[in-house]
């Protein structure tokens, strides 16, 4: 259960192999990636940057991977999230979760997702030809919650 | 009672400030109170948060609802929804 | 739509980073690792053969693909299975997913991982201290694939 | 007709073959009435396919029920529940 929050790009396979690695129990490895798309709502981005509430953002991440762990039987789980300024094809996001059996990795991981993106206070800028603007929350982020409610 | 108010992203531009500290008079112990209470400091803040736009709160790095109790000392944030990942 | 099986490792980093950087309209990464465990039904395993059916193999996997192509709005996607002699820890399987949205690649990343379990054609043989045996399939293999049913 | 019939992992240990070329008899045309000719072998083949076991079946790389239909030229395929992943 790690949280990292950096400017710093990361090694997605560096960062799998460890976790898989740190223990033969395991036997399922499901990550998810965010990349910088380079259009959204029909413009061409240039540039996006990441705002995020030091502190804040920590703890809101420790807690959805403390949740997960809670919900299923999950072995370990990895969030890195990128902040400052980036481009079409970066990097954002990488979640990963390890545990005896996939089914269980997989909820998990799209669980921490999900709640990252409703709860996890980022905020995204993004700069078209038209200047910058904020990028507006996504009402199907907030629906994607509701699968997970007990 | 002093409490310390941050305001991130889009908000933190149009009140023009990222950080403060605030003595606020007796009767603002929640959320509501404190928005009413900003919201006297003139236009743009009366406009943020007259309802329209959704402000999102947090005391000391927690998500809350308005009604939620500020005490002394608490972090109070506003921003706007959130949009990361 | 790629499909390998092969007996050597595969590098999931540069996988997942090809995957990816083939387009900026790509903008979720959802991958699966399957490891050899060290320990299956109580036995300790010290060795883990994987026999196939070949030709009937690749065709069973680029069924799957297609399907989960069909079924979601997915850009890409990668299956690697390896073949022969594994031992704890190393990677047997890698399936991969793109898409512009995270929902369908944890969708159709899944769905592809309940299929190949069911329906390509491995078997797995392991070696424990007790000698060497089969590998049953799992019902709860089969029970993953129901909520796939339209 | 003649076909090809293939064996893998523990069926194909147990009835010790990998691959044969057989000549069906006319009345044998489903997958059923193949492993109830191969089961008159003898005993290990009769075992295989007296119905305790599973044992899935394949017709030119495609998983097929027990009520398909064989041609002449056709891969069979004999094997047990997959295991991989």
């Amino acid at each position: 259960m790690a949280v990292l929050v950096q400017i710093e790009d990361f090694d997605v396979g560096f960062q799998l192999n460890k976790l898989r690695l740190a223990s033969p129990s395991i036997g399922a490895v499901v990550s998810f990636v965010g990349q910088v798309r380079d259009i959204n709502d029909g413009d061409s981005i240039s540039k996006l940057t990441l705002e995020h509430y030091p502190g804040m953002t920590e703890s809101a991440l420790k807690a959805i991977e403390a949740e997960a762990k809670l919900r299923w039987d999950i072995l370990d789980s990895l969030i890195i999230h990128r902040l400052g300024s980036l481009q079409p094809l970066d990097q954002i996001v990488l979640v990963a979760v390890v545990s005896a059996h996939r089914g269980e990795a997989f909820k998990a991981c799209e669980f921490i997702m999900d709640f990252l993106k409703t709860q996890a206070p980022f905020w995204k800028k993004e700069t078209t030809a038209h200047g910058e603007r904020w990028v507006d929350a996504k009402l199907s982020d907030d629906l994607a919650i509701k699968q997970w409610q007990k | 009672m002093k409490i310390k108010v941050l305001y991130f992203a889009r908000i933190k531009e149009a009140v023009n400030y990222s950080t403060e500290e605030v003595d606020l008079p007796n009767q603002v112990t929640t959320i509501t109170a404190l928005k009413n209470w900003l919201a006297l400091r003139g236009e743009v803040w009366a406009n943020l948060f007259d309802g329209k736009q959704l402000v999102r709160a947090a005391i000391n790095h927690t998500l809350v609802d308005d009604l939620a109790t500020i005490q002394a000392n608490d972090e109070v944030a506003f921003f706007p929804p959130v949009t990361g990942g």
